[in-house]
């Protein structure tokens, strides 16, 4: 048996529904139907009254999960595509958000943004806009790599009782493959080391992972030793595990698909030169999608987002300073 | 739309509770505005005169098991669902001891808890979440209870309005939404804000039963808004009431209102539903003055030793306070 | 509401006209799907199967000079409109020398500076920007335009939707919003999506003029269309225009549309509004089968040169590209 | 003759009037009412038909100015506060941002943001919301934090062919205060050195200007000479001006009154560190506003925002390392 980075979404879900009786899922098309992505396949047959089509109102649609949060409950939102999610965005920064830090009633409500590029998607279906819900307070954001992680990472969302933005990337929706479901797992807020090394240090989350494991199995046949580090939560960020990379490694190379002002690559590389400033052999670099929106032909997109070979390219100009 | 006509007038119980209700809520604002003139409040003083018989009529109507979304023009209804003249002084002086701790302040206090849900200020944003509470408890199998949330005719025109009145008629959701329209969105007047004959008329495109009252009239809010919440209970869906009224001070106490015109000061909407009210209790030999000035006297009494206890609180201490907008500390971060 | 009657039918170069238009349309639908089928096609394939007959109306309906947003299922109304079939071509194949250069695709193409606005995705945000091209033209003195907005049943329950359609009715545009009520959003049934009897009804709620169409007819369509654009032209303000119809296909190549009920399919609305078409062109003599065969194969024949040209043309370089998002090409970050 | 910040701004918009016939203003309440701040102050009586009440629809205001744009118009939109702009969010970063960059058509919309801490108006009414806007590819934001940059970089937002978020610091409206107006001015994307030193740099923007300067005021009385540069402009950024105060003094303290995760704070760092990295003899520091919403309580507000004293202390570690 194997089971994908989508299958595991669809099996967290219903496991959560299965275990927790407070679980509900909303949203576009998940019901009969099962999701755009096919992510609630089946849910609704399995859990009737738990999973419920939503109209496009995506303000409405958070609105109503922070009403059943205060209730007790434990919904759990898909938005169609990440994109759409700046139009439920008030609800989310500014009510979900601010929910327990001004009435201590907790807000344990899952935010699903299916994101990221995929080919021919283009500038409303491609969005990493992960940075602009982790900088605002009252929020974790997590952007699973693995099947194990999207697995886990969405059983620890529904669970936790603060707003979790869950960053599910859709390129990695159906080739991702795991052989099976993982029985534990890191918490949320900690960093995994994705492959060690003691030149370079690659921090990453998200699709770029592998796309940084691909260019570190590249400067391997090259004699580099690339350590890659996964974020797996971008809010909180695991600052430990990336200074103590950094200290073996000297170097830094920041890796995000999203755009470049701003941002969790501006973020690492700000802490790191606080906190670990001695530890830098060389100034840490940044690589991000380019200052543009997302393009739709597959020859510019491949140009606009990093791909293991501008990673490649990048840490070995980083290697040489 | 519904046809709701006000019964003959009921003299009785309702009106003489909401009346004390909406005296209570004038002394605070009035309280309110005198300690801002004072300079004793921090941020803004947004007031409900004129627009108390409806907010009352609210308030009287719910259960305290109901939910309860007011917005700035409320203490009346708020008064009357429950929340003591403490919370809100507390609010109002941001002691430490009151439901926002002096984190958030003024109208946007509530106790979700206690089914009264603390505004944020976008306008709109509520009504969905009412509608979740709603949603939750009927998912719980809690039935039997209504949520009321509570606008501005300017607040019709937001997207987050629009898709929470639509999404609890496709739920049919026990939500009784009560559109004051009192004929101005801070300056702005109606012309400028809808085109429709009568915010009413928007309920049949919802799929919704409308309700249409004069929001200075107490009976009248008190027929049409028990009517509605009745209606909501009884499993018949959202019910959309707006109350034409006039808004009696300035949009908050920093403004004059010199835009609201002549012409509608002196119409009919122009009158003091207090008055109005008053009057007829008089009228109606309810109460005589004598009464009315003690139960006047004692809502003062009440209000100045609300503030006077309130002032010796402790403020909010930076160095006491937590730090973090997460309830899961060991995620939280930047806490020193 | 106001009540359109379809007035008695008008044989002639209307219908005609629109006919072919809905013809080319089909037939560039039919061939961005096997194209898609056969791989060719880079993102999702939208079609307009079933909702020709009310696009095309819209189309014959502007002039050159009024402004169009034509949604996910117009390729009629936009060839009517006067978008080429290369533009169309060229955006599904990702030509370098289409309108969008290869930036963006498929179904979000379009012309600002020839009146046609390229959509974005998000569903309900083009009203307002055609809002905007009316209030401009009025602001500079240009007058007797119209423009008008497609949209789906699904959409009316956006904010985005209201807002625009209140903001158009407080400035009296010349705005016609045609909904298209194909009874699915995506999947989803339209009594998870509204609870209204009919959306018509949502315009006395805004103050606006509504008309209604059974969307397969074409005779219907063009009457009630062009009475609206006329309307909206002579100065009445904004029209909603809602159309009944069926969407008969997926909501994208990929999807197989196994939820559309058969009770639907084999309704009136099931029926396919082109051989309805074809059938009233026959039946009234304004043509003969032949007459329509020397048609579609002039079609297919434009359609098949345009891919075979595109097919020629050179795609997005990414090293001949310019990397920023600005005008101001100055105060632009990044580029290398 | 003075003239404060909020008067500038009205000048500014007066003067846009009158001088283009394009320029026209759309907001809740800017017409007969002036604006909620007055910044519109008799500015409909003054030209008829061109500054209009808006409905309470940022979605549809910002829709509206697009519109406007693309058929040649040069629309100012007010919001009443910048925290209403959540609401707006979509039209001004998926469609207005866009624009240019799909169709070659140019976009020139001002969204004026009054935006920024005062005592008292808590988490609604005070957020500094720069960085969401930034992160986004085809917008411009600026941050003027003087007088003579309100006006003057009003009119050059007005003159830009890109939109352009121009965030206005409501703290500033009245207190700030000059003696004209400018008749000439650094353009968008110059940052300004406001202080000339040689052992410190801070790097801030808007209302923190004034904290970081008064900081400096109080360390020169300690014997320091801390350099304060005034981004003006958050995106695009001046690294050069950054990097060359950077290389003069060796220190950075990057100031913010945005929140923590991500941002200028963030973005400023992540660039000296990369391009100017051998300039640094300190880590770069950040002081920024802590992680919650912003307090109503002024005691609250107070400790939630950089002040003089907080920036100074900051300074003052950053100086001993
Ligand atoms: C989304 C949003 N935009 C703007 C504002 C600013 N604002 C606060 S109150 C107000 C006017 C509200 O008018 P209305 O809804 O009629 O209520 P009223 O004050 O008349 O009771 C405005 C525009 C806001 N709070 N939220
Ligand atoms: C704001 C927003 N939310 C979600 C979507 C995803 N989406 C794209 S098309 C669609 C269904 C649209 O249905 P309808 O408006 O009825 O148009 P139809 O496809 O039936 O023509 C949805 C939900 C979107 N594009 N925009
Ligand atoms: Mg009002
Ligand atoms: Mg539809």
């Amino acid at each position: 048996m194997s089971i994908t980075y989508l299958e595991a979404i669809r099996e967290a879900q219903a496991r959560a529904l299965r275990e927790d009786p407070r679980v509900f899922i909303y949203g576009q098309d998940v019901g009969a139907f099962g999701g755009a992505f096919k992510a609630t396949k089946n849910l609704q047959k399995e859990f009737p009254g738990r999973v419920l089509d939503a109209p496009i109102s995506e303000d409405a649609i958070v609105g109503l999960a922070v009403g059943a949060a205060i209730e007790g409950l434990r919904p759990i939102i898909e938005m169609q595509f990440a994109d759409f999610s700046t139009v439920g965005f008030n609800q989310i920064v500014n009510q979900a958000a601010t929910l327990f830090w001004r009435t201590q009633v907790v807000c344990p409500i899952t935010v699903r943004l299916p994101f990221g590029g995929t080919s021919g998607s283009g500038p409303f279906h491609s969005q990493c806009i992960e940075a602009i819900y982790a900088h605002y307070p009252g929020v974790i954001v997590v952007t699973p790599a693995t099947v194990e992680d999207a697995y886990s990472m969405l059983l620890a969302a529904v669970a936790t009782n603060d707003p979790v933005i869950f960053c599910e990337h859709k390129f990695l929706y159906y080739h991702l493959k795991a052989e099976k479901l993982p029985s534990e797992a890191l918490p949320i807020g900690k960093a995994r080391i994705a492959r060690e090394g003691r030149d370079l240090t690659i921090v990453t989350y998200s699709a770029m992972v592998h796309e940084a494991l691909a260019a570190a199995t590249e400067l391997a046949t090259e004699g580099w030793e690339i350590e890659v580090v996964d974020l797996r939560s971008v809010k909180p960020l695991d600052t430990d595990t990336i200074i103590a990379s950094v200290a073996r490694t000297g170097r830094l190379l920041c890796v995000g698909e999203a755009w470049p002002w701003g941002g969790v690559t501006a973020e690492v590389i700000a802490r790191v030169t606080a906190e670990g400033y001695g530890l830098l052999d060389a100034p840490p670099q940044r690589l991000n999608a380019k200052d543009t929106p997302v393009p739709y032909h597959p020859n510019l997109w491949a140009a606009h987002r990093p791909t293991s070979r501008s990673v490649a390219a990048a840490a070995r100009n980083l290697l040489r300073t | 739309m519904l046809q709701t006509v006000s019964e003959p007038r009921t003299i009785g119980a309702a009106q003489l509770a909401a009346y004390r209700f909406m005296l209570r809520a004038r002394l605070l604002d009035d309280k309110f505005a005198a300690l801002y003139r004072a300079g004793k409040i921090h941020g803004g003083v947004f007031l409900g005169r004129g627009q108390e018989a409806l907010s009352a009529a609210i308030g009287v109507s719910l259960k305290k098991t109901d939910v309860f979304a007011p917005l700035i023009r409320d203490a009346a209804g708020r008064l009357a669902f429950g929340e003591t003249i403490l919370d809100a002084v507390r609010t109002y002086l941001g002691s430490a001891l009151g439901p926002m701790r002096g984190r958030d302040g003024n109208v946007h206090r509530g106790r979700p808890q206690d089914g009264c849900l603390p505004m944020i200020s976008h306008l709109g944003a509520m009504i969905s979440v009412v509608n979740g509470v709603l949603f939750a408890r009927r998912m719980k199998g809690v039935t039997g209870l209504v949520g009321a949330a509570c606008l501005g005719e300017g607040a019709t025109s937001t997207g987050s309005f629009h898709e929470a009145l639509n999404q609890a008629a496709v739920e049919k959701l026990p939500l009784v939404l009560v559109v004051a329209n009192n004929q101005y969105a801070y300056s702005t007047p109606n012309d400028r804000q809808f085109a429709c004959a009568d915010l009413a008329d928007k309920a049949v495109g919802y799929g919704v039963e409308a309700h249409s009252v004069v929001g200075n009239d107490l009976a009248a809010c008190l027929d049409v808004v028990s009517h509605a919440v009745a209606r909501a209970r009884a499993g018949h869906g959202p019910q959309l009431i707006v109350a034409n009224l006039l808004r009696l001070c300035g949009h908050g106490e920093h403004d004059d209102a010199g835009y609201i015109v002549p012409e509608l000061k002196n119409s009919p909407l122009g009158r003091d539903c207090l008055k109005l009210a008053e009057e007829f209790l008089l009228q109606e030999k309810i109460a005589d003055r004598a009464q009315l000035a003690v139960w006047r006297s004692e809502a003062i009494r009440e209000i100045e030793d609300a503030v006077a206890q309130v002032q010796r609180e402790p403020l909010p201490d930076p160095f006491a306070e937590n730090w973090t907008a997460l309830s899961t500390e060991n995620l939280a971060e930047g806490r020193e």
